[in-house]
């Protein structure tokens, strides 16, 4: 679960560690009072869900309270289209007006779970202010890396090491343990995912700062995270997404047109992969889960249906715990309430009572194509462009 | 002869009465695996489908019954503890079924589970089947398998069985497919698995599926290079996922260019695995190799 | 460093433990009222850093208000005798007022560090309400063990076990599992040495409850525990090693006449063992410690020799960090500041600067005896009686 | 020849610059002992008695110096990370001298390096000296030892002095000498100690110096009675202690009838060790025992 840039600060600085001072507003109202704090010199940064922001105009620098309303004005309540976002972008809703620092350098540092280690690693580097993936092609050697054992913690002495190995001046190095263990700190407690600082400023002040700062909770942790200051702000999400998440289902929004309908997240993702091979594009993925009931299906079909650019639905369902007939029970239950025109629906069943759902499906007469594998399935929807 | 089950499997079901924990309970019985107790705190004395003993603890499940395998269905929030507590029991193999497992919960079982020396698989999989000794513990649609001699590892459930589906009715048979769930940190990797196939003297083949996020396959591709003399097929999916999204699996995300499914397919490449090219081939790209071999 | 019952409880209980309803009191007038809040009907508990307190009359059940005022006149600030005090036993300051409950069954529960296995260990037993130690050397039988993993910490699954050793009813199980793991995480949080509660109640309503606890926590941990109810009472602790224990000096009181100074804790021992087998009792433990300094040795014998039962003085100095020449200008300089006469000083000194030691003390002509090894000094004592 | 330290010690000292870490890695040096490197954060790149280089972390230290052993003198709040840090960089023997770790920090380290395959002593402890090698890694008084075949563990710091200073002038020079520490929870135990004593072909025999509370010396009583071939003298300290007080040492508090001097005297001469009737007769009883021998 991401939280925005404001939320990470606000947690880091909870644990001890160093942010700028700032403000998040949520109206052009706001805005002149913010920058005045800062006499004007500050930053005006959109809040949103998405990677690309500074890229894409969503983060300014400007040197007095005029500008900051004329920019906030700009942003607030606008979308936003980065490279991470859909065309249509996602909503700006607030801002966080930042004093502007003078920085002498820029670090990157992150804590994240190496899932090859099944251990939680911190990732520093000198080169700063860039992404972290652009690091690791061009100068891999510059990312330093330190692996946490679980049962005693980051140790201060990693730090030690780190700082030495980021070249940081002695005189800075207790402030940069503690800040990393702080931040150590705050990832465990929130059960966090990650957390991405970046860039960690060292200002002329010799001063270590959080200037920009991710983090994310692990979502499955969620149930012992209460917070409050950690809410998920759901207007970043796609309304479709959010409902789907409500249902109980897994789905991401895509840009296609073929809606696809799957058990398992894997055989989902096949599934997409598929589409795509076909010539075509999926409109999103989706899996119903191996628990779904007939209303979880039909609750999955009228989402689907839902989104305006889906042209054709490609069903493709392995049944083991899911049974294919409680599905096509469903799928029909959802056709026949619908109250736009049903797109052609291609369906591949195959395993637990693939034949009752086949027949259910057949029956129904609600423009189904049954196809009995991938090829099949591939050839059906390049035939219904 | 199979890996991490076999005619010696003494299961033990930990959450039995449970409802997904009865009717798998039910389907494995079924299948033919020799469910020797169940345990549900509280439950104890009880008997499951009138045959198997009820425990409130592993403890005295395993002294009175002699089990050495168990299989998870406790919610997410109990499973790291469960899992600890079938290991302190002397329980050697521990698969777990449970989706949801906090991450900082996995990362302290998983480890605990190394240091005392005894295989858990899971969290968040669909188990193990093998179709030789008839020995089903987990979640898979048991009709679907036939037994033979290619291995099958993977970190989906459904796609898995899409794999054996295309599999068996081109009379390829498994030795035994291992599930080994869609979590960033899990008991055993790729590598954990690819090494008992290759030392499986009823295995020729190695069917692995892998998907995006994390290096899983990347260090699998490693391991394949230097270590793994049997043929290996691999499929990765994701190819049309976009990143920074989480698709379904805990740890199907992409987070950086390794993530990326062209990027593990390269690895894999490079180290001689036979690259199933969609989804739709894997029956037939495993075809070719074994005729290849 | 002991706590009292009712701060154990009060630990206890912030961690949710169920303990009964109780007041403490530190003066006649605050029994009444607090009596009243139980009808009378209440126990009435003196509050001492030792054991044996019950019998010794230091717990006392009683039926009325006019009972629990009578009971607590005899109590309170007096000085009560157990078997693990000084002949003068330690002070009343605070009596615990305590609901009576209407146990049906007691049980024995503790968490401390076993040193042999280096990690934290749970006892319980059946037999509650007697020592442990007894049931120990009894029916050792009835003693479950439970050993913790210092990475994971306390596992439910092992109070359940636990739980079902102890035999207690079924519907008590979740009660009890929750209680254990409570009383962990306070052991834990709180840097505890031990926590032990004994008896642990189940009353006739079915609820477990700590009727007994004692607490103490690690000295070592002091420095990051804040809590300031975990404060020490040092009111019950004899003037004297109170003022060494703030000189930076362990020192433990004992009834014999022989003083004795010494560097180490073990050749501290071992030099009252040495005082014993001479047919003499020594007076003290005291270990002045290897950093040591002229102060802190002149501290140290003034402390020996405010002691009205010193009758004599055991130096026993092995010269290692610490110099002998330091110790005897510390003694000296303590000799001749005494206002009191100085009793006889029996000196064995080896090691580091053993002969500047002798020749300062010979020189200062303070009434020294001058020994080589613990046979003659064992001889010397023996003739000074 | 001797245990824990040798010839081969390539010492470092965590905290060398501090006021008892510079104190005592200038006596170590003055006995013979091969002092490599320091560590203290922050000081690194200074010279250390104009000679011995200081390091920030102890990673440096041993990638230049190839440092084994670490001898530590940091305080308590960061002493078990420093053992920590000491073991993660490679270092095999450890030595805490100490005093003050909070016990839960011991169990966590102990654990840790028990784990990682290192050996620690201490902490709270004297140290280790061998006069037949020339090293000393420690703050005992070198001058007290002298070489010879007998080996010497302890509790305490002073008494094992006490007892070298009985032994040296009758003639029995020392191996090794071991001070495991006065701690509840140490790095190594009498069994430790007296396993390694027992393997020396240069080690004739063993004098122990317990005390008053724990179990580690029945625990060293029943390890004596099936492993021990060579004859142990035993002296246990505290027989007047009172119970329930902590002497000094943060383990030395009787907390049971088992942590009572008497059941351990007990239990040690039933192992048939030489017991030590009073601290007086160290020197005695262990001649006697060699006699006899």
């Amino acid at each position: 679960m991401k939280l925005h840039e404001y939320q990470a600060k606000a947690l880091l600085s909870k644990h001890g560690v160093p942010v700028p001072r700032s403000e998040v507003i949520s109206s052009l109202s706001e805005v002149r009072q913010s920058a005045q704090n800062f006499n004007g010199k500050c930053v005006v940064k959109v809040q949103i869900h998405a990677g690309g922001r500074g890229k894409s105009g969503g983060v300014k620098l400007v040197d007095s309270v005029d500008m900051a309303e004329e920019v906030a004005g700009q942003l607030l309540s606008k979308n936003i289209v980065t490279h991470q976002t859909s065309p249509e972008g996602v909503p700006v809703n607030d801002l966080l007006i930042e004093e502007a620092l003078n920085v002498s350098k820029e670090l990157y540092l992150s804590i994240l779970v190496d899932g090859g280690l099944g251990k939680v690693i911190v990732m520093a580097s000198e080169a700063g202010g860039m992404e972290i993936e652009q690091v690791a092609e061009d100068t891999p050697d510059k990312i330093l890396r330190v692996v946490v054992d679980p049962n005693v913690g980051l140790m201060s002495y990693q730090a030690r090491d780190l700082a030495t190995g980021l070249g940081i001046d002695k005189k800075l190095h207790s402030q940069f343990i503690k800040l990393l263990l702080n931040t150590y700190e705050a990832f465990i407690q929130t059960d966090c995912s990650l957390i991405e600082i970046n860039p960690l400023a060292i200002t002329s002040q010799g001063e270590l700062l959080a200037i920009d700062a991710k983090a994310s909770i692990d979502e499955d942790a969620l149930f012992r995270q209460t917070d409050e200051s950690l809410q998920y702000d759901s207007r970043q999400e796609p309304q479709i997404e959010k409902l789907a998440r409500t249902s109980g289902l897994s789905y991401v929004k895509l840009d296609g047109d073929v809606g696809c309908l799957v058990n398992g997240a894997g055989l989902a993702m096949a599934t997409m992969d598929v589409t795509m091979a076909a010539g075509a594009t999926p409109a999103n993925f989706l899996d119903v889960g191996g628990g779904a009931d007939v209303d979880k299906v039909h609750k999955a079909v009228e989402i689907l249906l839902s989104d305006p650019g889906v042209k054709k639905v490609f069903v493709n369902i392995f049944g083991g715990i899911l049974r294919c007939d409680v599905v096509a029970e469903g799928i029909v239950a959802a056709a026949k309430a619908s109250k736009t025109p049903v797109p052609p629906i291609v369906v591949r069943m195959l395993g637990t009572n693939a034949e009752e759902g086949r027949k259910i499906l057949k029956e129904a007469n609600i423009g189904v194509y049954l196809v009995n594998d991938f090829t099949e399935a591939t050839k059906t929807i390049k035939s219904l462009s | 002869m199979s890996i991490f089950v076999g005619k010696e499997t003494r299961l033990l079901v930990q959450g039995i009465t449970g409802r997904e924990g009865s009717y798998h309970t039910s389907r494995c019985i079924e299948y033919g695996t020799n469910v020797v107790a169940g345990v549900t705190p509280g439950k104890g004395g009880q008997l499951f489908a009138d045959k198997v003993p009820v425990y409130d603890t592993v403890k005295h499940a395993v002294l009175d019954t002699k089990a050495n395998t168990s299989l998870i269905f406790v919610p997410p929030a109990f499973a790291g503890e469960a899992i600890i507590e079938a290991v302190d029991s002397g329980i050697e193999t521990v698969i777990c079924i449970t989706e949801g497992l906090p991450v900082s919960d996995s990362i302290k079982v998983c480890d605990y589970v190394k240091r005392s020396g005894a295989k858990l698989i899971g969290p968040n999989c669909p188990g193990i089947i093998s179709p030789v000794d008839n020995v089903k513990a987990g979640i898979m649609p048991g009709h679907v398998y036939a037994p033979g001699r290619v291995g099958v590892v993977s970190r989906s459930g459904t796609l898995t069985y899409e794999a054996v589906g295309q599999l068996t009715p081109l009379g390829i048979g498994q030795s035994t497919c291992v599930g080994i769930g869609g979590d960033p940190v899990s008991g055993s990797d790729f590598v954990d698995v690819l090494n008992l196939f290759e030392k499986d003297d009823f295995t020729d083949a190695i069917v692995m599926i892998g998907e995006i996020g994390g290096t899983k396959e990347q260090e699998a591709a490693e391991f394949i290079k230097s270590e793994v003399s049997k043929p290996v097929i691999s499929l990765i999916v994701g190819q049309t996922a976009p990143p920074g999204r989480r698709m379904g699996h805990a740890g199907a995300i992409i987070t950086g260019t390794a993530a990326l499914a062209s990027s593990k397919v390269k690895s894999l490449e490079q180290a001689g695995a036979f690259i199933v090219p969609s989804p739709a081939d894997i029956g037939s790209t495993t075809k070719q190799a074994l005729e290849k071999n």
